[in-house]
């Protein structure tokens, strides 16, 4: 008998959570590196939810796999991006500190 | 032949044919425009002709399939009203155009392309009866408007334009919603967009009383604005002060008639419940405005500001007119366009042509140019006298109906709004008196032999209008016959549902 | 099979395009022009395609990918989008010697997302059709990457998409779970039996936030001002075009059709949102002197508007979506059509974009001047352009509505008058000041000119005759 | 002999246990990430947290995905790490350094989300079967049957999509030539 | 045009008719159009169109008076001049008895001013523009006595007030005409006002203008009460103002800039008659009210004694003759509101020729002493100018109202109707008002044309040419005579038996009866009362001012110094309408000017003012932190997330 990781409520909390963490650090963190992290880490939330319904919810079985598996595709070509993006910028500006990337505003 | 079609575009046509000549050549280009306007002018005779002939309500109608999708349509007509307005339009043009040869030096070639365009969105206005093509042609006045006075105009043009294309465009893009509501409540009703723009299919169809009310409220926004009634009329006294004379000229000529025309074609027809709901507060507007506007203009110091202020008292009569629902108010209020449109027109063109010579609008630094330039001062004074309402000159006949009209409708307001009878003769006859009489202004002995009369040139920009002047000023039964049809018809539409 | 290769001919044309246009680049290195040849020439064989199947719906891939009227008008208008930002934009990069096969690859990629995005019928091909469109667009506004503006730019647009993906990505996760379907209309039919739980609430809540950060609604617009001003000026043109017409069909497929049930909730939310994105697009671009940002915050005004359209649908009129699609066509050319003229104007490295550069223009360039002066015009609304008439049509569509939305179509109306200021603001520069001195000197060329001109042609046309494009509309919201 | 399938005393199925396990360890995993000051740490956090998920992946019977999580992230991951080595030129940043002057603000927005997704996602009837044990290893068919049947499209875009991610991540990375070219003025 | 409702068949008028009025028409559009070049011979064509005109006139006039055309008298009706609906405003030209005896004066005057013109304005650059004024104020004045509907008389109305306007400032390069004629015009106004909106009134109660057709009805009864005193008062308005009645007197004198002989033909003689004519024209409306009669008859006699107290003191030849002129209209009001219409009419002819002639003869002077208007700078002149001084002195015992000169007759008549129907004070007053008359006329001649020279040089002085002579001599004649030609025999004269039928009706509505004029009775003792007192203020205008005792002067205005002051000042009128109308006027329209800047406008500008700073405070939020940004979005989704829970409940 299992009374909590036979439901799905409990993974979705999980997810929930993590996601929570994530965006946290993305909003509290001035690298650009530890930004990058924390999608991550948000993306991974992600994740969990769909397997988590793919594997509870009936008519869904099966599919939170493949659902999973683009997710982690496409993540992975944000980050491919992103890293490139930030070594462009640390060229120019040889900080990785988000925040002093304030040359436009208003 | 698509006459009415020929009138609108002739302008445009011209303008695109303007375009392609050398801008090296000023000369060539003014005659050509010139040409053009007088072409039109010939051609909305031809059709002032042919309405006689015609029978129904509408003249020379043409319906073409425009915007299926929402039965928008291309549809002109023409009625003794609108072929009066047009052929206001078509015979000032030409006259500003000419009266232009002289002052426009720099950009001659966008000048008068402008010019034509503007033509072209007026007559457009005057024949449309979709209201989506009105609303687009009300629009595209704007458009030449802003430039000429925004590249030809004084030293404080910029802001005089802005203000003035954004003044009318509040009012008009609320318009435009209230134009998309009544065609939907058509379709609504109907379950077809078949006629939803059409004016003569909306008519008194209209039975949604919320419509009625916020409807009219939008239109007489937008129309209150352009004619402009108070308190929207500060923008009037700077884009007068600004434009160049023939702007001016067009300006208080043509465009401020939009309005009074919108009224009596759109608004009051469409919403005639919210017609007669506003009525005593646009009655109300309309006296505080030809009594405030004479007062205001007593002290002003610019010549053009003073006419343009003198403009809003005379077109309070125009909306007083309207408001009364009776036969002689709106006589009186369509004359009394048509005479404005003739008599101010005149007085800017001598305010441009003293221009001319002193570059100063300044009364105060006037007196005694009499003495100088005799024949400017006789006319001057012959225009001047027209707009005090001088019988036997034309300004008198609309004054004396609308005032008729308003004793009838209330005798109060019709005492109220004839003392303006005291106030016009004060502002103008004090402003004649400080620049044409006494003795010659330090300022003006200065200018020495630039102080010439005017030129053969400006008399015949001037010539045309002073004849009108006389000819309606003794038989202005010739203009009120021509519309009495128009006018029978939209004392119809304009009896309120409500009432009975 | 063979048929649905046909259905599925022209996302295949597009991406084979690219890949066409990095190998040719790599036969003919530092030749600019041969990869906006192929590019192009892709891009006319795909409209070609769309137009042969004309708008003969038929599906593909077991259902997931659905050819039809709506995918014929959005790949067309791709295709537009993308040619003239090939068109005006080399001239400009190699000013500055950037390549163009690399944009015009990625700009063929993004265009292949775009497709997608039309033809997707389920949440999972709809979000990697989406992100296809988006992830290029972070690479395009860092594409002046030795410009320290342009990687800023980047940086932001970057993080802060992602950061939004991340909440979309989630939301959808939830809805897809809770709907137990990932098709769209399934999920309609199975929101419409039963009442919305809090966690369907929150799963709206995320999708509504990622949705509105893609299409630069208020408040998640910041990332527009500063992305667009650090792009190079013909790809900022693409940027706020493209991307946000993408957006918008994102907005219809996911609110107007699967969310529709929901509409009681999402629609008084997005009126606030349409009321603050148009208000605060307006008052701040009123305060710019750099027209290429003042252009960016209009950019968010507009989007304000066409969010009225969504709105107008959600209420149950199809004139909504219709109107909204109109608009993005509309908007397409003339936003172009400004960026195009901005782009000519920075001919040489270095050649700023401020409101006082423009002084005079109507002098010495009064061609350029006057195709600006179209733009600036159907921008602002006033007939007879496209842009009066899309704005029409949305606030036709609101008015039809009634209730919330009606009263948003007058605060458009209202801010539109607003909006005339700034955009009358140029005009006045470019033909009522005199020449500011050193006067700039226009990039002119075939290509550039070309861009212009198609652009204005569209702008013009569109406004004109609008039937055929509402005919096209209307057909393809025909189901 | 076999263990019994509840535990004495706390009354809780093995599963439970090690879903509680994991869980943990992903929180505090993920805590680490987002406060640790030393970025290396937070990679290695951030690994451990993948890790971790990886096994609760396992328990719900999704075995490929935990296996492409470990090779894609735990290879993503430590070039993430690399490069912080690379940009950052401190290890352990000081607190001004690793965080915004915002953070508190921060952090109350992210305690919402948390309660948010927590009370909805808790409170919400998801329409879910329970499954009386770990949930069945569904295997690879149905996931294949998943990938090739209704998001065959979304498979083959998700190629095209890294593809282009590679080019755009390639000539954004690269070096450029040596002709610099005066910066645009803003 | 002429309905049926009129009772008694009007004739129709000879074809040429139309001429009297086209006449000078076309000598003014003439002059206007090529006069400049004509130089001194300008005046040929104007002068032959007014002899024209004048010939035509007496044509009709003498019959009409004679009761020739009938009693209704002749119509021709012309065309339409203002139609709106049901409602037209037609020209048509009248004739009868009253317009004949306008007629008279008017032609007459008008001919002998434009001769005498021709020598009083020899020196002028503009001579010609003169004449075209002149002709175009003879068209106009024409079409107001011969209009058969009120609009049109109303026109005719604003349009002598246009060439009375042109005229007072024909000399334009001096400032001071061209305040004058402003001030004339304006004043004038005001009164048209009232006059306009009696007009509308009119329309509303019979729809219609034509004066047959509205007096029809008034006599039908239609109208009464206070309608009826509302619309008479406010058509009196117009009378008030045309006439220089008091309070609207203010322009008159100031009107005296203008050239002399404008003064004798408009500002004596013809226009400022219009008032008179107007209230007699429309006397069935007066008279069924009889508040509207008494207020006429107040204002008139007020008037008559105000002007006259003012006249006293003036030094100004012409500005004397004005007061007198104010006077003498307040006497045509007093009758015309005491029901004495007949006299009213009979003194307006009498007064129009003396005081035309004593215009013109002031002009004479001024003329001899080249341009000097001051009294007190003239003296002892007799010799000098003795036609001047010959014909003058007709002038002035015809207005001092003595037997048997022109004045005398109507005066009489004028003071002994208003004692029998009863209005003993308008008699009292009228008396008194004749015996000033009398002392200022001489005070008059006395400083002007007695005692010792107080001219600067005497050499200068001289007769005026024949074309100014001649038309003092003609005038000198009726002067005398047309008191006895018209008003002899007593109460059933000439015009007596013309007038009658035409006031009749007026006469019934006030139940009027006429009993027999008696010499040996009430009427001769009120004859030899008005000639009693004209005779004692003869008496004592020439015994002080037979030759200069200014010692004597002086103590007495010693004794009265206020009264002097006062009256010299005009008993300070102009000063309060300065100070009324137009220091507080200009004091309104500031406020107003002030208003529309700041806050109508400021409005305006306020509202874009606002957009901007709201624009200028928005832009503020975009701090270019991405971490500021992504906060927004979190907070975003937050509050959405709520607003969705809220919304689901």
């Amino acid at each position: 008998m299992s009374q909590i990781a036979g439901h799905l409520e409990p993974y979705l909390v999980l997810s929930g959570m993590l996601f929570a963490i994530g965006s946290f650090g993305f909003l509290a963190r001035r690298n650009a590196i530890s930004m990058l992290m924390s999608i991550e880490v948000m993306l991974n939330a992600v994740n969990l939810a769909a397997l988590a319904l793919g594997a509870f919810i009936p008519s869904l079985v099966g599919q939170g796999a493949a659902f999973a598996l683009l997710i982690i595709a496409v993540a992975a070509a944000e980050a491919t991006v992103g890293l490139a993006i930030v070594i462009a910028i640390f060229r120019n500006r040889k900080t990785p500190l988000v925040d002093e990337y304030d040359t436009m505003r208003q | 032949m698509p006459i009415l079609s020929l009138i609108i575009f002739s302008p445009l046509l011209g303008a695109l044919g303007i375009a392609f000549l050398p801008s090296s050549r000023p000369s060539l280009i003014r005659f050509a425009a010139l040409g053009i306007s007088l072409i039109t002018f010939v051609l909305s005779l031809g059709m002032l002709l042919g309405i006689r002939g015609q029978s129904g309500e509408f003249a020379f109608s043409e319906q073409l399939s425009w915007i299926p999708s929402f039965g928008i349509t291309y549809h002109l007509g023409v009625d003794g009203l609108s072929g009066a307005l047009v052929v206001l339009t078509t015979l000032l043009s030409w006259i500003c155009i000419l009266a232009s040869f002289g002052p426009i030096q720099t950009r001659v070639k966008e000048y008068f392309i402008n010019f034509l365009i503007l033509e072209t969105g007026l007559l457009g206005v005057f024949l449309s009866l979709d209201l989506f093509l009105f609303y687009i042609f009300y629009e595209i006045v704007l458009v030449p408007m802003y430039l000429i006075i925004g590249i030809w105009g004084g030293a404080d043009r910029i802001y005089a334009t802005i203000k003035f294309v954004l003044y009318t465009l509040v009012g008009s893009l609320l318009m435009l919603v209230a134009i998309l509501a009544t065609a939907f409540s058509h379709q609504a009703v109907t379950g077809s967009w078949t006629g939803a723009f059409d004016l003569i299919a909306l008519r008194g169809t209209i039975a949604d009383p919320s419509l009625q009310v916020l409807g009219f409220a939008a239109f007489a926004l937008a129309f209150a604005i352009k004619v402009p009634m108070f308190p929207f009329h500060t923008w009037l006294p700077d884009a007068h002060v600004q434009a160049p004379t023939a702007g001016s000229v067009i300006l208080a000529g043509v465009l401020l008639k939009l309005g009074g025309y919108g009224f009596i074609r759109f608004a009051i027809p469409l919403f005639p419940d919210g017609a007669h709901l506003f009525a005593p507060l646009m009655i109300a507007l309309s006296v505080i405005a030809i009594i405030y506007g004479a007062l205001v203009a007593i002290v002003q110091t610019d010549l053009k500001k003073l006419i343009a202020y003198s403009s809003v008292s005379h077109m309070g009569f125009v909306t007083l007119g309207i408001f009364t629902f009776n036969q002689q108010g709106v006589d009186g209020a369509i004359l009394q366009m048509l005479n404005h449109g003739l008599i101010t027109s005149g007085l800017f063109l001598l305010v441009g042509i003293g221009y001319e010579r002193t570059h100063d609008r300044e009364i105060a630094k006037m007196g005694g140019w009499a003495a100088r330039t005799p024949v400017y001062a006789a006319l001057f004074g012959f225009f001047l006298f027209a707009s005090v309402g001088l019988p036997g000159l034309s300004g008198f006949a609309g004054e004396f109906l609308v005032l008729l009209g308003a004793f009838i409708a209330n005798p109060m307001v019709a005492g109220a709004s004839t003392l303006v009878m005291i106030l016009a003769a004060v502002y103008l006859l004090y402003m004649y008196q400080r620049v044409f009489t006494g003795p010659l202004s330090p300022f003006l002995k200065g200018l020495g032999s630039h102080l010439t009369d005017v030129t053969p040139t400006e008399i015949l920009t001037l010539a045309p209008l002073a004849a009108l002047i006389m000819i309606f000023g003794v038989m202005p039964t010739l203009l009120t016959s021509s519309f009495a049809q128009s006018v029978e018809t939209f004392l119809m539409s304009a009896i309120s549902t409500v009432g009975q | 099979m063979s048929n649905e290769l046909l259905t599925l001919a022209p996302l295949i044309t597009v991406i084979v395009g690219a890949i066409a246009v990095l190998i040719s680049d790599m036969v003919t290195p530092n030749r600019n022009h041969a990869p906006v040849a192929v590019a192009l020439a892709a891009l006319g064989a795909t409209a070609a395609l769309l137009i042969s199947q004309g708008g003969s719906s038929a599906s593909a891939l077991g259902g997931s990918y659905v050819a039809g009227p709506l995918v014929a008008y959005l790949g067309l208008l791709g295709i537009s989008i993308v040619a003239i930002t090939l068109l005006i934009a080399p001239a400009y990069l190699a000013a500055r010697n950037y390549p163009t096969a690399e944009l015009a690859a990625i700009l063929l990629f993004a265009l292949a997302g775009a497709i997608i995005l039309g033809a997707a019928t389920d949440l999972v091909t709809l979000f990697v059709g989406l992100e296809l469109m988006v992830i290029p667009g972070y690479v395009l506004a860092g594409y002046a990457k030795r410009d320290p503006l342009s990687t800023e730019g980047a940086v932001k647009y970057f993080l802060l998409g992602s950061f939004s993906s991340a909440i979309l990505l989630f939301g959808i996760v939830v809805l897809w779970g809770a709907a137990g379907t990932a098709s769209l209309s399934g999920i309609a039919m199975a929101l419409a039996s039963g009442n919305a739980s809090a966690g369907l609430a929150v799963a709206l809540a995320l999708i509504t936030t990622g949705s509105a950060f893609k299409i630069a609604a208020v408040p998640f617009h910041y990332w527009t001002p500063d992305a667009y001003q650090g792009s190079p000026t013909p790809i900022t043109g693409y940027l706020s075009v493209g991307p946000k017409v993408g957006a918008f069909v994102l907005l219809i497929k996911l609110f107007v059709i699967a969310l529709a049930p929901l509409a009681s909730l999402w629609i008084p939310v997005m009126v606030v949102l349409a009321a603050a994105t148009m208000t605060l697009g307006n008052l701040v671009a009123l305060t710019q002197s750099n027209v290429k940002r003042m252009l960016a915050y209009s950019s968010i005004a507009h989007t304000g508007y066409l969010m009225v359209g969504i709105v107008a649908a959600g209420a149950g009129q199809a004139a909504g979506i219709a109107g909204v699609l109109f608009y993005t066509a509309a908007y397409a050319f003339m936003n172009l059509g400004a960026f195009a003229f901005l782009t000519a104007l920075q001919g040489r490295p270095g050649a700023t974009t401020q409101l006082s550069d423009l002084a005079g223009l109507g002098r010495k360039h009064p061609r350029m001047a006057i195709l600006a002066a179209i733009f600036l015009l159907s921008l602002t609304g006033i007939p007879p352009t496209a842009g009066f008439f899309a704005k029409t049509y949305v606030i036709l569509a609101a008015v039809q509505a009634g209730g919330p939305a009606t009263i948003l179509a007058v605060i458009a109306v209202l801010n539109a008058a607003i909006a005339a200021f700034y955009y009358l603001r140029v005009i006045v520069y470019l033909f009522m000041r005199d020449p500011a001195e050193p006067a700039i000197q226009v990039a002119e060329g075939p290509m550039l000119r070309a861009g212009l001109l198609l652009a204005a042609i569209g702008t013009v046309a569109l406004g004109l005759a609008p039937t055929p494009i509402i005919e096209a509309v209307v057909r393809a919201l025909a189901k | 002999m076999p263990l019994p399938d509840v535990i004495p005393l706390i009354g809780l199925g093995w599963s439970d246990v090690l879903f509680l396990l994991l869980g943990g360890v992903v929180l505090a995993a993920a805590f680490g990430v987002v406060f640790g000051r030393d970025i290396i740490k937070s990679g290695l956090c951030l690994i451990l947290t993948l890790g971790a998920l990886a096994g609760i992946y396992v328990m719900l019977g999704a075995a490929i995905v935990a296996g492409a999580q470990v090779l894609v992230y735990i290879g993503a991951v430590s070039v993430l790490i690399l490069f912080a080595i690379m940009l950052t030129q401190s290890k352990v940043a000081p607190l001004k350094l690793a965080f915004q002057t915002q953070v508190a603000s921060a952090a109350l927005a992210a305690v919402l989300l948390a309660l948010l997704f927590g009370l909805a996602f808790g409170s919400t009837d998801w329409g879910s079967t329970v499954f009386t044990d770990t949930p069945a290893a569904t295997g690879t068919a149905p996931v294949a049957a998943a990938l090739f049947g209704p998001y065959l499209l979304a498979f083959e875009i998700a190629s095209v999509l890294i593809l282009a991610a590679v080019i755009g991540g390639l000539y954004l990375a690269m070096e450029p030539k040596g002709d610099e070219v005066g910066e645009e003025l803003p | 045009m002429i309905t049926a409702e009129t009772a008694v068949a009007i004739g129709t008028l000879p074809g040429y008719a139309p001429l009297l009025l086209l006449l000078p028409l076309i000598g003014f559009a003439f002059t206007a159009a090529v006069g400049r070049r004509l130089g001194k011979m300008a005046h040929l064509v104007p002068l032959g169109a007014i002899v024209a005109t004048w010939a035509l006139a007496m044509s009709l006039a003498i019959p009409a008076l004679a009761g020739g055309l009938g009693e209704a008298g002749a119509s021709m009706p012309l065309f339409t001049w203002i139609a709106s609906g049901d409602l037209s405003f037609g020209l048509g030209l009248h004739v009868d008895a009253l317009t004949g005896a306008l007629l008279l004066v008017v032609t007459t005057v008008g001919a002998l001013v434009h001769l005498y013109s021709v020598g009083y304005m020899s020196h002028d650059d503009s001579y010609w523009r003169f004449f075209a004024y002149l002709n175009l104020f003879m068209f106009s004045m024409l079409l107001l006595v011969l209009a058969d509907n009120l609009l049109v008389v109303f026109a005719a109305w604003e349009l002598v007030g246009l060439s009375s306007y042109l005229l007072i400032g024909f000399w334009y390069t001096k400032t001071a005409p061209g305040l004058a004629a402003k001030k004339a015009f304006i004043t004038n106004r005001v009164g048209d006002v009232g006059f306009a909106l009696g007009l509308m009134a009119l329309v509303v109660v019979f729809g219609s203008l034509d004066i047959h057709t509205v007096l029809a009805g008034v006599e039908a009864g239609v109208l009464v009460g206070p309608a009826a005193t509302v619309i008479a008062l406010l058509i009196f308005c117009g009378a008030v103002g045309k006439s220089a009645q008091f309070p609207l007197h203010v322009w008159l004198p100031d009107a005296m800039e203008g050239p002399t002989p404008v003064s004798a033909l408009i500002h004596a003689a013809t226009m400022v008659n219009a008032g008179v004519y107007l209230v007699a024209r429309m006397s069935p409306l007066f008279a069924a009210s009889h508040d509207a009669m008494l207020i006429v008859a107040a204002i008139g006699i007020f008037t008559a004694i105000f002007a006259a107290s003012i006249a006293f003191t003036q030094t100004d030849i012409k500005r004397v003759l004005a007061f007198s002129t104010l006077s003498q209209l307040g006497y045509m009001f007093a009758a015309l509101g005491v029901g004495a219409w007949i006299p009213a009419i009979f003194h307006l002819i009498t007064h129009g020729f003396f005081k035309g002639l004593l215009f013109l003869g002031s002009g004479s002077v001024i003329h001899a002493v080249d341009g000097e208007q001051e009294m007190t700078k003239m003296g002892g002149l007799w010799r000098k100018i003795p036609i001047t001084y010959a014909t003058m002195l007709i002038g002035t015992v015809a207005i001092a109202g003595l037997p048997p000169l022109a004045g005398f007759w109507s005066k009489d008549e004028i003071l002994g109707e208003a004692f029998k129907f009863g209005f003993t004070w308008v008699w009292l007053v009228g008396m008194v008002v004749a015996g000033m008359t009398a002392f200022y006329m001489f005070r008059l001649m006395g400083l002007t044309f007695w005692g010792k020279s107080r001219v600067h040089d005497e050499s200068h002085v001289h007769e005026s040419p024949w074309t100014m002579t001649v038309p003092l001599i003609i005038l000198a004649v009726p002067s005398i005579a047309i008191g006895a030609a018209l008003g002899f025999p007593f109460a059933n004269g000439i015009l007596a038996n013309g007038l009658e039928p035409i006031f009749h009706p007026a006469s019934v509505l006030l139940a009027h009866e006429h009993e027999a004029w008696t010499l040996f009775g009430i009427d001769g003792l009120l004859m030899l009362a008005s000639v009693t007192v004209a005779s004692i203020g003869t008496v004592i205008g020439v015994r002080l001012f037979r030759d200069d005792n200014s010692a004597s002067l002086s103590s007495v205005t010693k004794r009265l110094q206020p009264l002097y002051d006062g009256s010299r000042n005009r008993w300070y009128f102009d000063d309060l309408n300065d100070l009324v109308f137009v220091r507080f006027g200009r004091k309104v329209a500031n406020a107003l000017w002030w208003f529309d800047r700041r806050v109508v406008d400021g409005t305006v500008n306020g509202v874009a003012t606002l957009t901007s700073s709201g624009g200028r405070g928005l832009r503020q939020i975009q701090t270019g932190r991405v971490q500021n940004y992504a906060l927004s979005i979190a907070f975003g989704l937050v509050a959405i997330a709520a607003a969705y829970l809220v919304l689901a409940g």
